[in-house]
């Protein structure tokens, strides 16, 4: 933590989305505003279908805002930028490359030597437990391969912002558990900002800095929890207040429901 | 396309179908000429053409007529397609391009080579030229109308992934909106290839002393159907090797989707 | 009665256009269907074919015809045009001997192909024939991509107007293009005297056009919907012989024709005797409505 | 296609586009007419062929051509899709039909139609039989093509999850396999419709009086080239139309691809 | 329990399936034999890329066997059959019909009347809680939207033997306890058999009545424990002997790997 990290603010300013369909259009985003101070790992948690995916495409540029605004270190943003790395809800792996060449894709913007580009997509293929099926394409893996390629691909390229789609939702458990204490190792290393969309309350309060809780769709942001506890956690006795909120906050999502 | 099992079946049955389906056409044909429903002028006998074919085979025509013929549909093939894909490739996707190329493009897609042939001689001569114009003319229009149409339906996500990794718009091209496209533009040239053989008859119209499409307008001149019905099913070979070929190369090449 | 006719609309042939403006088929008692075809050549398919009872092209397709021993007759010379020309740019042409060498174009296996050969061989002259369809001799020749072309006559005006000065033309005498009428060889009864009433009309259109050349012009102007223009039409009429007949003349031409068709080698047989040749005629009809029109051995 | 506020310029950029592509074209066309590079018999200046075309259409050709060739074009078009769309549809999913028919229509593709217009004369007579054969001969090939083509990248999921809903086959046809090959029949279609108008020339050479195709053979062998490029661009602006027509149906049955 | 249940009778039995790749086959599961008795409730637990998946596969009928064979009440499978209902890993919703019609269309072999089928459908969706997005369009539902469209979809078709791939994997933890209910309810009215592949293993444990433990792949069934205790469990001191399984369960996961 001696390291002052001053890339990756990202400004979150009364933004709200809306969608055109057929015979109207509908709020999938309802005015929302964050702030993300660079280096913090966030959590947001929410209802299935209450913006969470729709607040993490506005702020990879992927989708415009109808209201309000997005700035990361003061630009504006209206389109994707190479600045914030996506780990998508459905992996986006391309299916004309080989696991190891998704990998690589991300390395190109570095402009490594052939070699050395390799040597560390086969390190960030290796990290996620795939070694032996770096050569595979993606219609050959697992559900649970296919997302662990897709983080090996946005970690390799090590973006300063990093927003993260539920990407442990196809992993068992004891993969899960070796990809935690990879994404914290990373985290640690590059320091990016981390907004990261979990249906798991534990795995939030075991990995994050800060827990955002959305309502139901049309989403807001209706309560934050800034946890201070040091890493690594443990959901237990000894750790009351991680204990606390977990209860609060499962009541919460109960209660919106 | 469900089991595997009842691959081999059909691969076998594929690979002797095409022998079945040209031998079921032979015979309704055997049949209909020995009816003599249509006078031999028209409908000429399956033997006929046969021994047309040997005719031609043996005083050289043939052979000289192949090698012409097969030279100029791979030229006008080659730069109709590569022009074709290219175009394709910046009106899909640069909306400058699409702006100002792709409505007179669209106007000249119901324009048929033959119609172009004065103006294709002015610039072209009667030489070789006129004639690589006209093949390739009629295949850029179909391999780019396939190409900007399949640009359309390039999924949204792969561009949102590449745009996030930050690759250049030079490879995003390359490496993920080809590949997207991949079957379309594979389906463009498809119908590339066959065009090219094509046009041959229009192209060999003038200026050429040799070729199919010569040699298919002379037997016309002279009513040698035979001739005609020898030189149309060579032109209808042709073109389905290559078919063939190209669809191979294709499947190769499109390897991550099935078919 | 029906008659299906194979027409390719032409600005050589006022008595058909005659005969249709005043309507003497309708007078003849006859119903004829006019389909229209862009060559004889196309026309001469179809009455093969079987689907028209009556065509009309120029005589050189019949050569073939007769060669390979399709059954068709003729049964009628319409017109006969004398104007065949050489055309070159710049370089005035007066022989055979200076076309010697030359790069000359024409289309294959017709009869501009014929006349050309014919030409040549009257002086034994040698030079390289290319060969290019009718519409691009002319940009050919501008573009000086060959030096000599021989197109069909109706190309000859815009090849002056393209050309404009540097237009010159040589008339090689030698040959006439026949326009004939062919039905197909075993007419039924009922046909046959439906053709008797075609020619009919035909006959008293070609006294027509002889008597007021003027208002058969205006009814093949009119026939031709503006396509040609008015000069163009007189200076081809100039050339023409517009007089109904059948006559040995044209079984000779189609006679030097299959001979000459046979030594381009697609065809293969033997030079057809001359009573080969005319037992392609059919002067029944004629005879008819006009024995003076017919004069064969 | 990432943003959506460009969109709006775009639209209107695309638009007046086709007003700016074809402006364009003119302005070459003029000037090059202008600098007499190339004869008027073979280059007309824009304003011979706007007479030309007043002059056609003041004699009442030009609307019975109008007339006439549309009407061809239509039921060709129709018959050829039609007829490609369900033989593409069969032969991309029954392996006996793949097997049967495919090798036989790949052999047919390279052939011309005008060299199949003799036959089609026998069969179908001089009258519009044999006009509709022409046009809807070629639509057909193409059509059949790309549907063909298209069903070979129906992705196996969709089919895997028909197959265990227990839909009948025939139900699956019509709301799996259709849709998901839509983009290419769609793209198969929209080529036939440009061939259905550049077809006319073939099928109207035999057998027509009036029509596009028949006045351009008339202009062409009188060298009218005003009225040549009259006709062609008319030809053009037919197609284009037609196009712009079964795009935009094509967009909204295809909704759920963007593009 | 009342009911006889005689049908959905699934034996596999030394099943192996190898897939080709470039350059060689790669064993994807190991000779496995698994016999779900009709009406019974099975879950499949196992590390990512282990064969869950391609097991499921190979019984819906969309994987031919390389050795071995799969009957259903003895009829051998060679290709899908409307008798196994399959729920996705990745959903498998047509993208040209909208929610509504993508269930319809698993009523149509029931050949209802369009009002009735309409009711059913209506009714499925809204068990899933999505009456108000009932007209939308897959891709403009959310991710764990689309994953209830799925589970309607199959529910509402009623398969007798029902095969589940991580079924409730895009949900959150409110929305899945919904499901749970939903899919315990389903299963006693029809008595399908069902086989449940999931990463939870509490989920798993409050579910089923069997949990089958695979190892890492090329996997093959390591152990399986029956569950006996009555529905509705919970997860608490009171039922010691599902804590215990849970333990040696994660125990085991963790050695597997
Ligand atoms: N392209 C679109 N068109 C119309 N509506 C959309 C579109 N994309 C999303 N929506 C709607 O916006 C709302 C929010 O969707 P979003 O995907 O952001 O939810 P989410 O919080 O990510 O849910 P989940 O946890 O299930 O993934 C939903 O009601 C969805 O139907
Ligand atoms: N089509 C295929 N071609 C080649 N290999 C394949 C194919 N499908 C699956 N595999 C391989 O088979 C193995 C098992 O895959 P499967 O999808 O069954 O795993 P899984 O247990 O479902 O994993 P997950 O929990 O991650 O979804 C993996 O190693 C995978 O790479
Ligand atoms: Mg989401
Ligand atoms: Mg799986």
């Amino acid at each position: 933590m001696t390291k002052q990290v001053t890339q990756g603010h990202v400004c979150i300013d009364d933004l709200s989305i809306t969608f055109d369909v057929r015979g109207g259009s509908m709020v999938a985003l309802a005015p929302t505003s964050l702030e993300l101070s660079p280096g913090s790992f966030t959590a947001l948690i929410g209802p299935s279908g209450c913006g969470k995916s729709t607040l993490m495409n506005a702020v990879a540029g992927f989708v415009p805002a109808t209201t309000g605004r997005i700035t990361i270190d003061g630009a504006p943003i209206n389109g994707p930028s190479d600045k914030v790395g996506v780990i998508f809800q459905q992996y986006a792996l391309f299916p004309w490359f080989t696991a190891l060449d998704n990998v690589r894709f991300g390395l190109k913007r570095l402009k490594l030597s052939k070699s050395e580009e390799l040597d560390r997509a086969r390190a960030a293929i290796a990290e996620v437990g795939l070694e032996e099926h770096a050569q595979k394409y993606p219609q050959e893996l697992s559900g649970g391969m296919k997302q662990r390629v897709a983080i090996a691909r946005t970690f390799a390229f090590g973006p300063q912002v990093m927003l993260m789609d539920e990407p442990f939702g196809a992993l068992d458990a004891q993969t899960r558990l070796v990809m935690h204490d990879l994404l914290l190792r990373i985290w640690e290393k590059h320091k990016a900002t981390v907004l990261f969309v979990t249906h798991d309350v534990d795995e939030a309060l075991i990995l994050t800095d800060d827990i955002q809780l959305m309502s139901s769709g049309p989403g807001r942001i209706i309560k934050h929890y800034p946890l201070a506890e040091p890493r690594p956690r443990k959901l237990n006795r000894d750790n009351v207040h991680l204990l606390e909120t977990r209860d609060e906050i499962i009541a919460l999502l109960h209660q919106s429901h | 396309m469900m089991a595997q099992s009842p691959h081999f079946f059909w691969r076998v049955a594929r690979q002797s179908g095409a022998v079945v389906s040209i031998l079921f056409v032979l015979l309704v044909w055997t049949l209909f000429s020995a009816l003599n429903i249509m006078p031999q002028a028209i409908l000429p006998s399956p033997a006929s053409v046969w021994s047309a074919t040997v005719e031609m085979a043996e005083n050289g025509t043939l052979g000289r007529d192949l090698t012409v013929s097969l030279s100029r549909a791979t030229i006008g093939f080659s730069i109709g397609t590569s022009l074709g894909v290219l175009v394709g490739l910046l009106t899909g996707r640069m909306a400058l391009m699409q702006v100002l190329l792709a409505p007179a493009l669209t106007l000249l897609r119901p324009i048929p080579a033959i119609a172009l042939v004065p103006l294709a001689i002015v610039w072209f001569g009667i030489g070789e030229g006129s004639k690589y114009f006209v093949i390739s003319y009629t295949v850029f229009l179909t391999v780019w109308f396939n190409t900007h149409h399949g640009m359309q339906y390039v999924p949204d996500i792969y561009l949102r992934a590449s745009r996030s990794l930050g690759v250049s718009r030079a490879r995003e091209f390359l490496t993920v909106i080809i590949p997207a496209a991949a079957p379309y533009i594979l389906a463009g040239i498809r119908l590339g290839v066959a065009l090219a053989f094509l046009s041959l008859v229009a192209a060999e119209l003038s200026g050429a002393s040799s070729g199919i499409g010569y040699r298919l307008q002379e037997a016309r001149q002279y009513i040698r159907t035979d001739r005609m019905f020898s030189l149309l099913i060579i032109l209808g070979i042709l073109g389905a090797v290559a078919d063939v070929i190209v669809q191979r190369i294709g499947q190769r090449l499109v390897h991550w989707q099935q078919g | 009665q029906d008659i299906v006719f194979g027409w390719n609309p032409n600005p050589s042939t006022p008595q058909v256009d005659v005969a249709m403006v005043n309507g003497y088929f309708e007078d003849a008692g006859l119903d004829v269907k006019i389909v229209p075809f862009v060559s004889g050549r196309e026309a001469f398919e179809a009455l093969l074919g079987g689907q028209v009872d009556v065509a009309f092209m120029a005589e050189f397709p019949a050569a073939t015809g007769i060669l390979t021993n399709q059954p068709f007759a003729i049964v009628a010379d319409l017109t006969r045009y004398q104007g065949m020309r050489i055309i070159t740019k710049n370089e005035p042409l007066d022989s055979a001997s200076d076309l010697g060498g030359k790069r000359i174009g024409t289309s294959i296996g017709t009869n501009t192909d014929f006349y050309l050969s014919n030409v040549l061989a009257s002086e034994g002259v040698e030079a390289e024939i290319v060969n290019a369809a009718a519409s691009d001799l002319v940009a050919a020749l501008a573009r000086g991509d060959v030096d000599v072309i021989v197109p069909f006559p109706t190309y000859y005006g815009p090849a002056a107007e393209t050309l404009g000065d540097s237009y010159q033309e040589w008339r090689a005498p030698g040959y006439q293009t026949h326009y004939v009428l062919a039905v197909n060889a075993d007419m039924s009864e009922e046909k046959s005297a439906a053709m008797e009433d075609f020619l009919g009309a035909l006959v008293r259109a070609n006294a027509e056009v002889a008597a007021d050349p003027e208002a058969a012009m205006d009814a093949t102007a009119a026939a031709m919907q503006g396509i040609v223009a008015p000069e163009v039409l007189s200076d081809l009429w100039a050339d023409s012989v517009f007089d109904l007949q059948l006559g040995s003349d044209l079984a000779e031409l189609l006679h030097s024709e299959t001979e000459w068709i046979l030594s381009q080698g697609v065809i293969r047989g033997e030079v057809p005797t001359l009573e080969t040749v005319e037992s392609f005629f059919d002067p029944a009809p004629l005879s008819e409505v006009a024995p003076e029109a017919v004069d064969l051995d």
